[in-house]
């Protein structure tokens, strides 16, 4: 009874999500998926965090605007950073709005409150080399004009397309670049094109990281032609409401980070390789926590593939144990039952999850269904074999002493087929552990995630963010199991051999 | 009490007891003797109940086996398997309590009865503790003693229960099992080698050859009105020992 | 003795190769795991052999881009098709890289030669239900902006992880997708997700037969976002020099397959079930070669099946055994094997061919290694823990008498454990008769082929005509296996319980 | 030629035999007599080499049990386990066959030698046909004497080989095996709780107590001169069959 009961416990543990530190619910930070959005989302975490009291949980990297705007009105984070203009143009579908009063308005009748800008701007600039800019005295768009005959430059395509972009600009500028001498490039080529001098001029974002590393100059838009896009942060209105001095802490940090500061963080991350966590607290002038994104992602997928391979496993357990027990009881059933758990074995895994989509729909409940199915052959047979192994002669005794059907299984059969009955179970964690990352196919998430999109991407080191931590885990289960070896079976078992 | 009537039995279609009958009234104890093979072992496990016999009767009290659970009537008799047939994954304790927990003892009254038992088998406290792997083979046969006594059935069937024991622990065992079975009225069906045994422990005996009975009755009477040559020759082999006068 | 040399025979019947009707040199045809892949490689394979007496192979539905690359380079293939997009990124890294002449001289540094465009363009497309696209009036993917919240979209990890894919699209239409809606899947478990009514919108490619099968509607890229990916000959170097004549034959269709003609043949594949050797003839405008009957093409599966499972299944007792044998001998060593079996157990069948595959190329041999890696668990542990059960009784009285350890292994020790052990195997075998279907995916052939091949096509008989095989297969396992309990465990312990 | 000289032996440091000196010399038989758990089977295992133990030597003809293989030593010994310990998965024959087929004796000389065991053992031809579940506890023991005898080695360590006999067997087995021990000048250590077998078969008799040796000398030495009122005890306690007379 105590050891059954300890086993329950154990699967219950593995199933259950690991206990979350917040008694009070935790400030959900999210972010943009790209280099800039993760550091403002740590500068946000890392400042609330050192001023308050109430956890913080991270979910950066989520996307997009419309994403993460679906987000806060869901409720599904708090709290965010994001640029006026896409504000403007994504969510408010007004791109004619500029001012940041404006914006903040019309977000506010969406619940959404905006605060003032973080200090910089993230705009279209167009940038030389600091020693061609030397060399031609240029500060400005404007300082163009005059050479800007002789200037090779390479644009992006967006650039160039957007109304907004190259043909506004020459306009505004009046500038008379020679057409043969312009070339649309694809953007992140643009750069290697001006490293190698092969360009003089090129546009690129005015916080870009590359700024610095190329030793590039932006030239200062002096007639304001390009909008501006200033970094704010946008919270849903009930957490300024819930935690008015958190949000204040963010509000304290409105023109904090400038533009050269913003450069450099980026640059950290992107050349540095300088963790988010680190950039922040360096930038908060605080100690870095814990650094998180890579680790939150990993326990993420680690609570998700636990929860895939216990309950597959509590299945196997609570389904095949007593399916093994009837199997070894009587022979038809029981020859019924291994070829079933057999030939279900042998459904290739798309193929079974193919099936299952109709019955299941997608997500966690046909990768379980799956996972179940997988891992019932090893049990059931191993219960069968280590039952039918039992020396008949215990069972007459206990027959002659009274023990009731129930009760030779569990303190008779059982304990002594428990070495062979755990090896199966043993089998079946360990190839549902392996099994379970196939649920990434169906969208269950777990350590299947990183490596499908890593073989997508035939990219080895993204494969093994997510094969690494489930070698781990599979470490970690046999150790488990060494540990549920000494509670389930009999001393007088082990003790003997 | 306790009535066998016209048993049959065969394994794999050889004979093995024909038409056995046997009655162990209230109380009494009856030894079986026979040689190797001759089925008591078997006979034994019939009136448990743990084989499906061919043909025949088993009662107690006059009521047949079969209109009880093997549960309740296990619950009637207590049994001393031959080698004991101790539980191999438990220790001695286990094995000895393990009926009285299942039926919901108190821990004080099961350790009271194990002390109890203990103490009538002779047995050192620290083997209790030990698995069966660990314990000498007389050792075993105690505790496989201990265990059936330890629900204080009314019926007791004993397998050579104490073969595998010293001349000085079997002594005293015996002197203190007859007494329990006396007091206690006890009615008992005991397999034995040892004549002396049967002749000590035993009101009547039964001799067994080759699945039969050749015949039942008092020591005496076997002595002295043998029903077949082969009485008075399987008794007389018993090798006695020489005592000191024939040294003197 | 008489029993091993039973089961070692049964082995080497299961293991042999089928007799190879071997000639000069052949040219090995590749492709993709996808229907166009199939086509376009039966294209190749029948104008080679109608115009050239060299023998031909064909490797058809080999899986991804990267597992093609790497049997190009290893020389286990010759020749397939790609596009030219899909080059850039995965291959050469340089997703930048869009003219024809970039990329080919790219590819030239890695030896390898690429034709010109074959005449049609295959491109990501966004696809919805006809009656769901009338509902909502949806002509092209600009259409969604508005409606894009409440739809529920299966997108392929490829789609979502590229960056011309996803992210990008979101972007560039300004769509908002509620993150919860939207899914990773495998791609051939989209159409299924589609067709059952579980999702509304997923992502394809422009000439894909589903269209029309599962009555989709194409929304127009308004915004030309995807890029056009052309389709080619990819081929090794050497290949093009030792085979000019053949390589200036496939060249010669250059051009010659327009995106309506390839459309109607991916159809008559997916919907009309037409052979590809058959599709291609047409195409050629020949007469379709001796077309397998599907008899033939079940045996010769079933004959690659059996060699995959054979062999892993001799390799998994003659290795699993001994190991299990050691593990149970000696407690630092047996640890340490039974946790390295474990994880290698949790590698992911994909992830691990993919890794497999610098080792051992393509085909036969990484299935193998992957196969026999998996069947090593169970094997080990049962024997591990049969040996362990066995009453040391029973060892210490061999001892007495006189027994040498191998002795007593084989005349006490394994016989005493033959009932675990033995399962240890069937569940190794069974499972291994299951996993060989993953074998297809790098050309080994077997079940898989066309189970793989019906899941491109969402085409659930023709995944049937290698499930069911399959699932045959492992009926025939069990009843093998109970031969052999008959065989292999003694009399004494089969009788008594 | 056997000679155990200063065995010391615990089993989880509990002392269970301590400074025990015994020489059975070539062609002698001697009897290792004392109570349930003094050690007696645990001696028997350490002379076979089964047990790694603590301290002094085991030699046959001077030859110390470490200068030999496991396998060479057991070659010279044949050996009954207490309770027969006939290995569960194999027939009856192929127990008692096994190492004559494993040192590849003929079928015919195999089949010669087990018939003439069978004979001295009086065992019906059947059962060796039979796998060991499916035998009598004598019978059993029966087929352990023969898996002992089959090489017909020089040394023969017996435990309890006759506990499970009825009398009639017991007696004509003796008889039997006196004479080869004799005719074949084995030597033979045998442990019994059979005084009667004991005096019968032994040249010596040890008495062993909690470990040590009381005693050790013919039985007319342990009857008229004790060493210790325990051995006068011991075999005093040995049950006698009161005889005829009695009754007359
Ligand atoms: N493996 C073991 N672990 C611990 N104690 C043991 C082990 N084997 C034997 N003993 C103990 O050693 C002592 C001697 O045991 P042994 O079997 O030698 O006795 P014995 O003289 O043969 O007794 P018996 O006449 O009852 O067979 C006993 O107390 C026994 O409990
Ligand atoms: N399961 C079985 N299958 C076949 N034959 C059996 C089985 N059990 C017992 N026998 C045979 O039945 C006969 C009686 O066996 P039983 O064990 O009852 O003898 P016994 O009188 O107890 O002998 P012993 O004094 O040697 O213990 C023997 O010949 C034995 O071989
Ligand atoms: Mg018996
Ligand atoms: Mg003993």
């Amino acid at each position: 009874m105590k050891r059954a009961a300890a086993l329950v416990l154990l699967m219950a543990a593995l199933a259950a999500p690991p206990p979350r530190a917040s008694a009070a619910d935790p400030i959900v930070v999210g972010s943009k998926f790209f280099t800039e959005g993760y550091v403002l989302g740590e500068i946000a975490a890392q400042a609330i965090e050192s001023a308050s009291s109430v956890p913080v949980t991270r979910k950066l990297g989520m996307g997009s605007t419309g994403i993460l705007f679906q987000a806060l009105k869901s409720g599904a984070i708090d709290v965010y950073a994001d640029y006026t203009g896409t504000l403007a143009e994504a969510i408010l579908k007004r791109p004619d709005l500029r001012s940041i009063e404006d914006i903040r308005s019309a977000l506010y009748s969406l619940d959404l409150v905006m605060s003032g800008p973080l200090g910089f701007d993230d705009t279209y600039a167009l940038a030389v080399k600091e020693t061609f800019a030397e060399q031609h005295h240029l500060t400005t768009i404007g300082d163009l004009v005059g050479i800007e005959g002789g200037i090779r430059a390479a644009f992006s395509y967006e650039f160039m397309d957007r109304k907004d972009g190259y043909q506004g600009l020459v306009q505004a500028y009046k500038l008379h670049f020679s057409p043969d001498k312009v070339s649309r490039m694809e953007h992140s080529l643009t750069y290697r094109a001006i490293d190698d001098g092969v360009v003089d001029l090129i546009d690129l974002y005015s916080t870009d990281a590359k700024i610095e590393k190329s030793h590039l100059r932006v030239l200062k838009d002096d007639r304001q032609y390009f909008p501006v896009y200033q970094a704010v942060w946008v919270a849903r209105k009930a957490f300024t409401e819930k935690h008015p001095r958190e949000w204040q802490v963010l509000l304290n940090l409105q023109g904090s980070i400038s533009e050269p500061a913003m450069i450099d963080m980026n640059a950290q991350a992107d050349i540095g390789h300088v963790s988010f966590a680190k950039i922040a607290a360096q930038h908060l002038g605080s100690e870095a926590p814990r650094s998180q994104s890579l680790k939150s992602n990993i326990l993420q997928r680690t609570r998700e593939h636990l929860l895939l391979v216990g309950i597959s496993l509590l299945f196997s357990v609570l389904v095949g144990i007593p399916l093994g027990l009837v199997a070894a009881r009587f022979h038809a059933a029981g020859q019924a039952i291994l070829v079933a758990s057999a030939v279900v074995q042998t459904v290739p895994s798309l193929a079974l999850l193919c099936f299952l989509i109709p019955l299941f729909g997608v997500g966690m409940k046909p990768a379980l269904a799956a996972l179940c199915l997988y891992s019932l052959l090893p049990v059931v047979l191993n219960t069968f074999t280590g039952i039918r192994s039992v020396d008949p002669k215990h069972l007459e005794n206990a027959r002659a002493f009274g023990l009731t059907r129930r009760q030779i299984l569990r303190r008779i059969v059982l304990p002594l087929a428990s070495p062979t009955v755990l090896a199966g179970i043993k089998t079946a964690t360990i190839v549902s552990i392996g099994t379970a990352t196939l649920a990434a196919l169906v969208g269950a998430g777990g350590y299947g995630a990183p490596i499908v999109s890593g073989l997508s991407l035939n990219d080895v080191p993204t494969i093994l963010t997510g094969a690494i931590p489930a070698a781990l885990m599979a470490l970690v289960a046999y150790g488990v199991f060494e540990l549920l070896g000494y509670l389930l079976i009999p001393a007088g078992l082990r003790k003997q051999s | 009490m306790l009535t066998l009537q016209s048993i049959y039995q065969s394994f794999d279609g050889r004979s093995v007891l024909s038409d056995i009958n046997l009655n162990v009234p209230q109380g009494a104890t009856q030894a079986l003797i026979g040689s190797s093979g001759s089925g008591k072992t078997t006979l034994l496990r019939i009136t448990l109940g743990l084989i499906a016999f061919d043909k025949g009767y088993v009662k107690i009290n006059d009521q047949p086996l079969l209109s009880f659970t093997q549960v309740e009537w296990a619950d009637r008799i207590g049994y001393v398997p031959q080698e004991g047939g101790l539980f191999p994954h438990i220790t001695g304790f286990n094995n000895v309590s393990l009926i009285a927990r299942l039926r919901g003892w108190r821990k004080n009254k099961i350790a009271d009865r194990v002390e109890e038992l203990r103490a009538l088998v002779d047995l050192d406290p620290g083997i209790l503790h030990r698995f069966p792997f660990e314990m000498s083979g007389g050792q075993q046969q105690r505790v496989a003693i201990m265990r059936a006594a330890m629900m204080d059935p009314q019926v007791m069937l004993l397998d050579e229960p104490m073969a595998a024991l010293d001349p000085l622990i079997r002594r005293s065992l015996q002197r203190e099992l007859k007494a329990i079975f006396k007091r206690l009225g006890k009615t008992v069906l005991l397999v034995t080698h040892d004549l002396g045994e049967a002749v000590y422990l035993a009101d009547q005996i039964t001799l067994l050859h080759e699945g039969k009975v050749v015949q039942s009755g008092s020591y005496r009477e076997l002595l002295l009105q043998p029903a077949d040559p082969f009485v008075t020759q399987f008794i007389n082999a018993q090798r006695t020992l020489p005592d000191a006068a024939q040294f003197a």
